[in-house]
């Protein structure tokens, strides 16, 4: 069998690949990608730990993370379409009237 | 004992209530005048009753304090106002009171007319005031109190026109140059109090020699710095001669016969001190010496008549530095006196010249310039008498006041100080030189105005000839109250009323009467060279000293020996520029600019910080990123062992 | 004595004040009651001062109310007899100052007074707090009132000094904070209560190392506010209220530098007293170089701020009680020259000494009161500021010759730099006319004046009473240093120990010892 | 494999449960048009309700939520933070009323999220497990991105919504990988379990994940209350959002990241310290100099309040150092008092700015003291307050937290704090300067005279407690230390 701390660097790659996107992507769809693949990082993670203590409430936690997610995805889409309405573009770097 | 004498408390109030009712109560010139002189005519008769008093005494209890209340006390730190009557202090009062009454009845007249008079006659009242403080006072500071308030009062009476600038800065000038006197007097009262652990004139000089030892010289020499700015010692001197701006009474009064002569009160009155010093005892005698023959070759070619006075002031003040610093106090205090009575009487004769003159002379001519009098003995024969007289005894001429006091001071230098007598004497020739010239060029001669401007000219009113005439008298007989041993035992009456005051001191050598007899024959026949000399050259016109005398040296007399111009250069202009530099540079530009620049700097590094807030989220992210892998790194980097 | 809460009465009286104005319409009206409110003050404030008791070194009228149990701070107030010639001085002036600008202030009257009142409650706060934590409320609070005095009714760029002022006040007062807290923590460490009770901290002993930069930050705070040189650049522009600030800067030394930290007095005093006695030839040259009266004031406030800094760290009684004397005088002569060339400036309208000159004969009776206010800050004998120089001079002689020495000077250069003043602006010719037609005092200015100048004159001629008030409590202030620095190894309270090598040994504890016996 | 279904309490989570229904109540209310104008004043009652109910509970013996896994606690400490919280909010309500009606943002929704905020507040407050935590972090998050992204026309506001969006939501990540670290070394998520970890014998490896896991916290949490480096979103979002959200957000977001913080810094990982302490001060000072130096140079009023906010949760960091009950007294001391405060501040700008521009700038104060006297004297009042200088709160909660930073033995970190407060000074007079010393420059932001009087309320209860406090504070930090009590 495969032994955890596979599932962990896995885990820690998912959340480092997000990261990345949401440093280096300009479009801010796959920003949010990115976060829902950070999120899945840890999800990841806390399934792997439940499996190793043999506990339930590991996979509740994700359960509760996933619906969280979907919610915040929900409100992140929103906005996303508000901006492209506001100024036709849905690249967040041509985004910074607010600043200094 | 004290009882008897509670009531000299009025002596210095009177006339403090004079000036008070003249400044709120009265705007009527007329009475002003009255009111002052009766004043001042009240303390001078309470005076007489303490001077009665005290020759009523048995001589060695006439030394009485009297305190009215104590007034400042810290601790250890007592001083009360209290005044000290013994023969010192009661002479100079009646120096004071009596030669300040004649003054204050000559100003009558000569102020009367003027639009302010009322408020010349508190000042000359609020002055009599601190004259009588500075010399009652039976402590230092209670004297220190009079001595700036006479300072005070001779700066507003200088500046008494004020609206004419040069009276103003002359005023001023004054002030600061006795601030810088009085800065060294005050170190000298802390020295004495440190030490002595006591202002009051008693306890000081009753304090044990070897406690004072250390300090004793410094102590005496800082007095004695004070006193050369109140008597316009040289350097001090500077103020005086410009002191004349102010009216002519008022040079009469404070710049002649009292407030400058307070600093040989205050050495006489710390002779237990100075005794103790020969340095400083020293210095007075040398300091004293140099300016009698300093001022005295100064005045000799002076054209304004009352700077001629002036500078012959400073020139007689020094003889009396040299006889206290010969240990002849008793003659420091006897020329005092018959100096205030013919320096009063010159001053005084000279105003009514100059007050007959201002009406006279035509406009842009200076009525004070000697170069344009001249005749005047037959137009004002009063003045012209009185003051001859005058110029007798401060020419030394027996058996006027002058002779005594001089020849007294004279023979303590031949005796200490071999030396200083031969510059005395020399001084004695000169005086006796530039006195005469001034009266010659005033009064002798024939005139040097023309016909219109004579007829103008005329005799003074009453009220101001007879102070004149009064002051002639004293100032012919003043001299007898001490005629020396050598012609009558025991008629020095003068030296033994002061006797034990300076009882303390060492008993001075005197030489042989015949020896004493010489010196006074010398003194006179050299007095009379020099009238001669004035004679010859202002009445018969010979200019045989033209020819002999270098350029050069005339020069420097006349420029004062460029002193003040100096003072200017060493002084007065690097103060100034220090100033300058304090408030431009250091205050400016150093202290505030620096303050500006941390706070542009603390801006600047805000306006980084400010502009590295790009507004791209990603950036903000990457920042949040590199401070999370900072935080991790930096939990996570203290693993277990 | 009386059981009214008196002191209170006198601190929270001008709030009351205050907030009665808020309902008051008209200009008029509202300098009515300022002045009314001020007033009333005063007359309590005699009160007090009947009821005090000379020969009591300990703060009497003491109120004591439990407020913020959990820090253990009480309300907590009393009058020594130094805190009550500061208080007395600071009552006698307000009804003048409002008086003498009765007419000056014409922008926003009524917060004018406001301020004026919050700031009088300050200031007695300050002088009557027992509380070190009350202090420092009441230290702090002045800033808000003195903030808009400044900033409103001040002169040019007056925002700009207001702001000034309040950065240099704070940067010293947090520091002061820190020392604060830092103080009732070792309290507490060393007691296990925690109390800004002062008399208690006075007792607490610290370690040497620790006071030193403790004393400091006090110092810090109060220099700022003396001011001290360096930190003085904000005075110029907010002179409004050098002479509050003086008071209350030095009040702070002598109540709470003095006896809380003996031992680094030791090093501190000699540099405190060198500080002090540059800073009065350094304001006293700079006045010299002044064209501006408000600027020449300020500067030569700050030569005499030098002097009471001088006499505080002579710690010794005549230097202490000189210094209060010349506080007490400063504010009555320097605040009198002040006002005095505000209404000067007020007819005229300009700062500039050249503008004036010849006004002797235009307006004699202003000219005579200027007159006296300047020969007062020159220390002319038989006038207050004279005493108080004196007095710290002797004080200060005994510790520092040489140091008294270069103060000394500062008696030269400010009889250079007023006298030039008042040559400028009174003597001289008449030249311009626009000064032809000022008009001399008004009645209500001549009185506010001739006020101070009875005080001025009464305190030069007898002191007596104003140093007979404090000479007990001041005597309590030296035990409290002298003894901590002789329990304390490094203690040398440079007195007690140079007494012995002096002759007479007129060393300051001479007047203690003899009060112990 | 058969579960035993857990005892559960729900009297624990009363407030809460009163918040999320009231919450609703409001979002049905709100849907029908003719009650529109009533909804502020319904969720205020509502509001206050539940703070009813939270103050019935204080005082009692801490009740949890569940007996085998309590997810949350209700106990004096998250009883104080949700009565902090409510008051916020209620002062939120009261200066959005006329703002909201100006921009016809005045909808349901509005408050029902506000309200919704504040149960995850207290959530947060309440939880004594990492979800309940997260749970409530998200509860919060989510409606704040929306409440600043209310202003759909406002191109600013949807900026700042999406900025916030995005940083937020990164930050979660960071926070829930955290907590996934943490689950994996002390196999729960409850505190009292990871604390009991921390406290026994561990591996390196488990000491690994229980370090990680902390750090991803702090950089969580650190968002939230805006410390440097993760402060970057701070001026920008409040000066897109709704000023009245931007008030709210700089009190009780931050609040409730204090309060979290508190939970888990001085009870759960106080094991820790040598680990977080020399790094939490560090950043303390870091925000503290960023906050203050870069709002000297601020003429925005907007991100001068967001950089002053910043530099207060400088100030409110320091007391973790000395990790004692008086550190986290005067924390929540702070907070009360700050809250006050940044109410106060953001209010005058929402009253002053309910229409024109949404950033108000040093201009639009000029010569406010002679237009609207009491606003200016209550701005003044505020920023006094702010600055630290007494009769006002301000000073009171300034002292208290430096006492507690100088008797946990941190006199340096105590006197730099203090200096840079005296820097703050400069700005926070500067806005009085403008207000009384300079005339009106141009006809500024508010063309409207009257000013609402909701709006007013608000700002006078807050000055008025702000001065209240100032002078008799006894009562609060009484309250303040019976919080931290029962802390474990």
């Amino acid at each position: 069998m495969i032994p955890v701390t596979y599932y962990l660097i896995l885990s820690a790659v998912l959340f480092l690949i997000g990261t990345t996107g949401v440093l280096i992507r300009r479009n801010a769809i796959i920003v949010l990608m990115g976060i829902e693949l950070m999120l899945n990082g840890a999800n990841l993670s806390f399934v792997a730990f439940a499996r190793e203590f043999g506990m339930a409430d590991g996979h509740i936690y994700v359960f509760l993370v996933i619906t969280v997610a979907a919610a915040e995805v929900a409100i992140g889409l929103a906005l996303v379409i508000l901006l492209f309405r506001n100024r036709g573009t849905v690249n967040i770097d041509e985004v910074r009237s607010l600043r200094w | 004992m004290t009882e008897s004498f509670s009531y000299v408390w009025l002596i210095p109030f009177l006339p403090l209530l004079g000036a008070f009712i003249n400044v709120f109560c009265n705007r009527n010139p007329r009475v002003s005048g009255m009111i002052a002189c009766a004043a001042v005519a009240t303390s001078f008769l309470l005076v007489l009753a303490v001077f009665f008093q005290l020759i009523g005494l048995p001589a060695g209890e006439r030394s009485v304090d009297v305190v009215v209340y104590s007034w400042i006390t810290t601790g250890t730190f007592a001083v009360d106002v209290a005044f000290l009557i013994d023969p010192l202090s009661t002479v100079m009062m009646l120096v004071v009171t009596g030669v300040g009454l004649l003054i204050h009845v000559y100003s009558i007249g000569y102020m009367g007319k003027d639009t302010c008079c009322v408020r010349y006659f508190s000042y000359l009242n609020l002055f009599m005031f601190a004259m009588l403080i500075l010399v009652m006072g039976n402590n230092f500071l209670l004297m220190f109190v009079g001595w700036e308030g006479v300072g005070l009062c001779s700066y507003l009476l200088i500046g008494f026109w004020c609206e004419r600038q040069s009276a103003a800065n002359a005023g001023m000038k004054a002030f600061v140059v006795n601030r810088v006197g009085d800065f060294a007097f005050i170190l000298g009262l802390l020295l004495i109090f440190l030490y002595a652990g006591s202002l009051t004139y008693a306890d000081v000089f009753a304090v044990d020699p070897n406690v004072l030892a250390p300090v004793i010289t410094a102590i005496t020499l800082l007095l004695f710095i004070g006193a050369m700015g109140k008597s316009a010692q040289v350097p001090l001197h500077v103020w005086l001669p410009d002191a004349m701006e102010g009216p002519t009474p008022v040079s009469a009064l404070i710049h002649a016969a009292t407030m400058v002569t307070a600093g040989v009160y205050m050495v006489a009155r710390c002779h237990a001190l100075f005794a103790q010093s020969a340095t400083a005892m020293t210095a007075v005698a040398v300091v004293g010496a140099f300016t009698a023959i300093f001022a005295a070759y100064i005045a000799m070619t002076q054209y304004d008549i009352k700077r001629v006075l002036a500078y012959s002031t400073v020139s007689q003040l020094g003889y009396m530095f040299l006889a206290c610093g010969v240990g002849y106090f008793t003659a420091g205090i006897f020329h005092l006196v018959t100096h205030a009575f013919f320096k009063a009487l010159l001053f005084m004769g000279a105003g009514s010249v100059i007050h007959a003159l201002e009406h006279a002379l035509e406009k842009g001519k200076d009525p004070q310039d000697l170069r344009n009098m001249g005749g005047l003995s037959s137009l004002m024969p009063v003045t012209y008498k009185s003051m001859l007289l005058a110029t007798l005894a401060i020419a030394g001429i027996a058996p006027f006041a002058g002779f005594f006091s001089k020849d007294l001071i004279l023979l303590g230098a031949f005796v200490n100080a071999p030396v200083l007598w031969v510059v005395a004497l020399a001084t004695a020739v000169m005086t006796a030189f530039y006195m005469f010239r001034l009266l010659f060029m005033t009064f002798g001669g024939k005139t040097r105005m023309n016909p219109p401007e004579t007829e103008k000219v005329h005799e003074s009113s009453r009220v101001i000839t007879i102070p004149l005439v009064l002051l002639a008298i004293l100032s012919t007989v003043g001299g007898f109250i001490g005629i020396p041993h050598v012609f009558a035992k025991g008629m020095d009456r003068f030296g033994g009323f002061l006797a034990p005051v300076f009882s303390g001191l060492p008993e001075a050598p005197v030489p042989s009467s015949s020896v004493e007899l010489a010196l006074m024959v010398l003194t006179l026949l050299l007095a009379a060279a020099g009238i001669w000399g004035a004679y010859t050259v202002y009445i018969r016109g010979n200019t045989v000293f033209d020819r002999l005398v270098p350029r050069a040296l005339y020069t420097l007399s006349l420029r004062k020996f460029y002193v003040d111009e100096v003072y200017d250069a060493l002084i007065v202009g690097p103060i100034r520029k220090i100033a300058w530099g304090f408030s431009r540079i250091v205050d400016a530009l150093i202290i505030d600019g620096g303050l500006t620049l941390a706070a542009l700097t603390v801006r600047s590094v805000g306006n980084v910080i400010r502009y590295s807030q790009t507004g791209v989220v990603q950036h903000y992210a990457l920042i949040m990123v590199i401070g999370a892998l900072v935080v991790i790194v930096y939990v996570t980097g203290y693993l277990g062992p | 004595m009386t059981d009214l809460p008196l002191l209170s009465l006198i601190i929270w009286l001008p709030v009351l004040g205050a907030i009665l104005l808020l309902f008051v319409k008209g200009d008029v009206a509202a300098r009515w009651v300022g002045f009314g409110v001020t007033a009333l003050v005063f007359i309590l404030f005699a009160v007090c001062f009947g009821a005090f008791k000379s020969h009591i070194g300990d703060p009497q009228f003491v109120e004591r109310i439990p407020w913020i149990e959990t820090l253990g701070v009480s309300y907590y107030v009393g009058a020594d007899g130094i805190s009550i010639l500061l208080a007395g001085i600071t009552a006698l002036m307000w009804p003048l100052a409002l008086l003498g600008t009765w007419t000056i202030v014409t922008v926003r009257v009524r917060a004018y007074q406001v301020f004026m009142l919050l700031m009088q409650t300050t200031l007695m706060g300050v002088f009557f707090s027992l509380d070190l934590f009350q202090f420092f409320l009441f230290w702090e609070g002045m800033l808000i009132p003195m903030y808009f005095l400044i900033g409103i009714w001040g002169y040019e760029r007056s925002s700009m000094a207001a702001l000034k002022f309040f950065l240099f006040a704070i940067f010293g007062s947090l520091l002061m904070l820190a020392a604060v807290i830092t103080l009732a923590f070792l309290y507490h460490q060393a007691h296990g209560v925690l109390t800004f009770e002062m008399a208690a901290l006075y007792q607490l002993a610290i370690p040497p190392e620790v006071q030193f930069w403790l004393a400091l930050a006090f110092i810090a705070a109060f220099a700022v506010k003396v001011p001290m040189v360096p930190f003085h650049t904000w005075l110029p522009d907010a002179i409004v209220l050098a002479v509050v600030l003086v008071k209350m800067a030095a009040y702070g030394f002598i109540r709470l530098t003095l006896p809380m930290f003996p031992d680094a007095l030791a090093e501190l005093a000699p540099l405190m007293c060198g500080a002090a006695a540059a800073g009065i030839v350094y304001g006293a040259l700079i006045a010299l170089a002044q064209s501006d009266i408000r600027r020449m004031i300020a500067y030569s406030t700050i030569s005499h701020a030098g002097f009471v800094v001088l006499g505080v760290f002579a710690l010794n009684q005549h230097g202490i009680q000189g210094a209060v004397v010349h506080i007490v005088s400063l504010a009555l002569s320097t605040g009198g020259l002040f006002l005095a060339a505000m209404m000067l400036v007020q007819r005229r309208n300009t700062w500039d000494m050249e503008a004036y000159g010849g006004l002797w004969h235009t307006i004699p009776v202003f000219s005579a009161f200027l007159l006296i206010f300047s020969l007062a800050s020159v220390g002319l004998p038989g006038l207050s500021n004279f005493v108080g120089e004196f007095l710290i001079l002797v004080g200060v002689f005994q510790q520092h010759a040489a140091i008294a020495v270069v103060a000394a000077t500062g008696v030269i250069l400010a009889a250079v730099y007023m006298l030039r003043m008042y040559r400028k602006v009174i003597f001289g010719p008449l030249t311009r006319d626009e000064n032809r037609g000022i008009k001399d005092l008004s009645f209500r200015e001549t009185a506010v004046l001739a006020c101070m100048t009875l005080f001025i004159i009464g305190i030069g001629v007898y002191p007596n009473p104003v140093l007979r008030t404090m000479e007990a409590s001041v005597q309590k202030l030296l035990v409290q240093t002298h003894r901590l620095a002789e329990t304390a190894p490094a203690g040398t309270s440079g007195t007690s120990t140079e007494a012995a090598s002096r002759p007479v040994g007129l060393d300051a504890t001479r007047g203690i010892s003899q009060d112990n016996r | 494999m058969n579960m035993v279904l857990p005892e559960i309490n729900l009297y624990a989570v009363m407030p809460q449960i009163f918040l999320v229904s009231s919450a609703t109540v409001v979002l049905i209310v709100g849907l029908f048009e003719r009650f529109r104008r009533a909804i502020p004043y319904l969720s205020l009652v509502l509001l206050a309700i539940s703070g009813v109910v939270a103050v019935n509970q204080l005082g009692q013996d801490p009740i949890a939520f569940s007996d085998t896994s309590p997810m949350m606690v209700s106990d004096d400490f998250s009883l104080v933070a949700t009565l902090i919280f409510i008051a916020g909010a209620m002062l939120t309500v009261l200066i959005s009323v006329s703002y909201a009606e100006a921009r016809s943002i005045g909808r349901g929704e509005y408050y029902a999220l506000l309200i919704y905020a504040v149960s995850g507040m207290s959530m947060m407050a309440a939880g004594t497990d990492l979800f309940s935590f997260f749970l409530g972090l998200e509860v919060l998050s989510i409606s704040l991105y929306v409440l600043i992204g209310f202003e759909q026309r406002e191109a600013g506001s949807n900026e700042g919504a999406l900025k916030y969006f995005l940083l937020g939501a990164f930050a979660s990540g960071f926070i829930l990988y955290g907590m996934a670290l943490l689950y994996g070394a002390s196999g729960s998520t409850e505190y009292e379990v990871i604390a009991h970890t921390l406290a026994g014998e561990r591996s390196d490896a488990v000491n690994l994940l229980l370090l990680g896991g902390l750090g991803l916290l702090l950089v969580g949490i650190g968002f939230k209350i805006s410390m440097v480096p993760f402060h970057a979103w701070t001026p920008d979002v409040y000066q897109g959002a709704p000023t009245p959200v931007a008030a709210f957000l700089s009190t009780g977001s931050k609040a409730a990241g204090f309060v979290v913080l508190i939970r888990l810094l001085d009870s759960v990982f106080s094991g820790l310290q040598v680990d977080w302490i020399p790094l939490i001060s560090v950043l303390a000072v870091l925000t503290i100099a960023v906050g203050n130096v870069v709002a000297l140079v601020q003429s925005n009023l907007k991100r001068l309040l967001a950089y002053s906010s910043i530099a207060h949760a400088g100030y409110m960091l320091l007391p973790f150092m000395s990790n004692s009950q008086d550190g986290s007294a005067s924390i929540i001391f702070y907070l009360i008092v700050y809250t006050a405060m940044n109410l106060g501040a953001f209010g005058v700008l929402a009253v002053l700015t309910a229409r024109g521009s949404t950033c108000a700038t040093l201009d639009d104060l000029a010569g406010l003291g002679s237009r609207h006297p009491l606003l200016a004297a209550i701005m003044a009042v505020v920023m006094f307050s702010l600055a630290g200088i007494p009769p006002t709160a301000g000073f009171m909660a300034k002292f208290y937290l430096f006492s507690a930073v100088v008797t946990g033995g941190y006199i340096e970190l105590a006197v730099i704090g203090l200096l840079f407060s005296g820097v703050s000074l400069y700005y926070y007079l500067r806005i009085v300067i403008w207000m009384y010393m300079r005339p009106a420059a141009r006809e500024s932001a508010d063309a409207t005279g009257r000013l609402s009087y909701s709006g007013m309320t608000a700002l006078c209860v807050s000055a008025l407690a702000i001065l209240a406090v100032g002078v008799f504070p006894s009562g609060l930090l009484q309250l303040a230390q019976r919080a931290v009590m029962t802390l474990p």
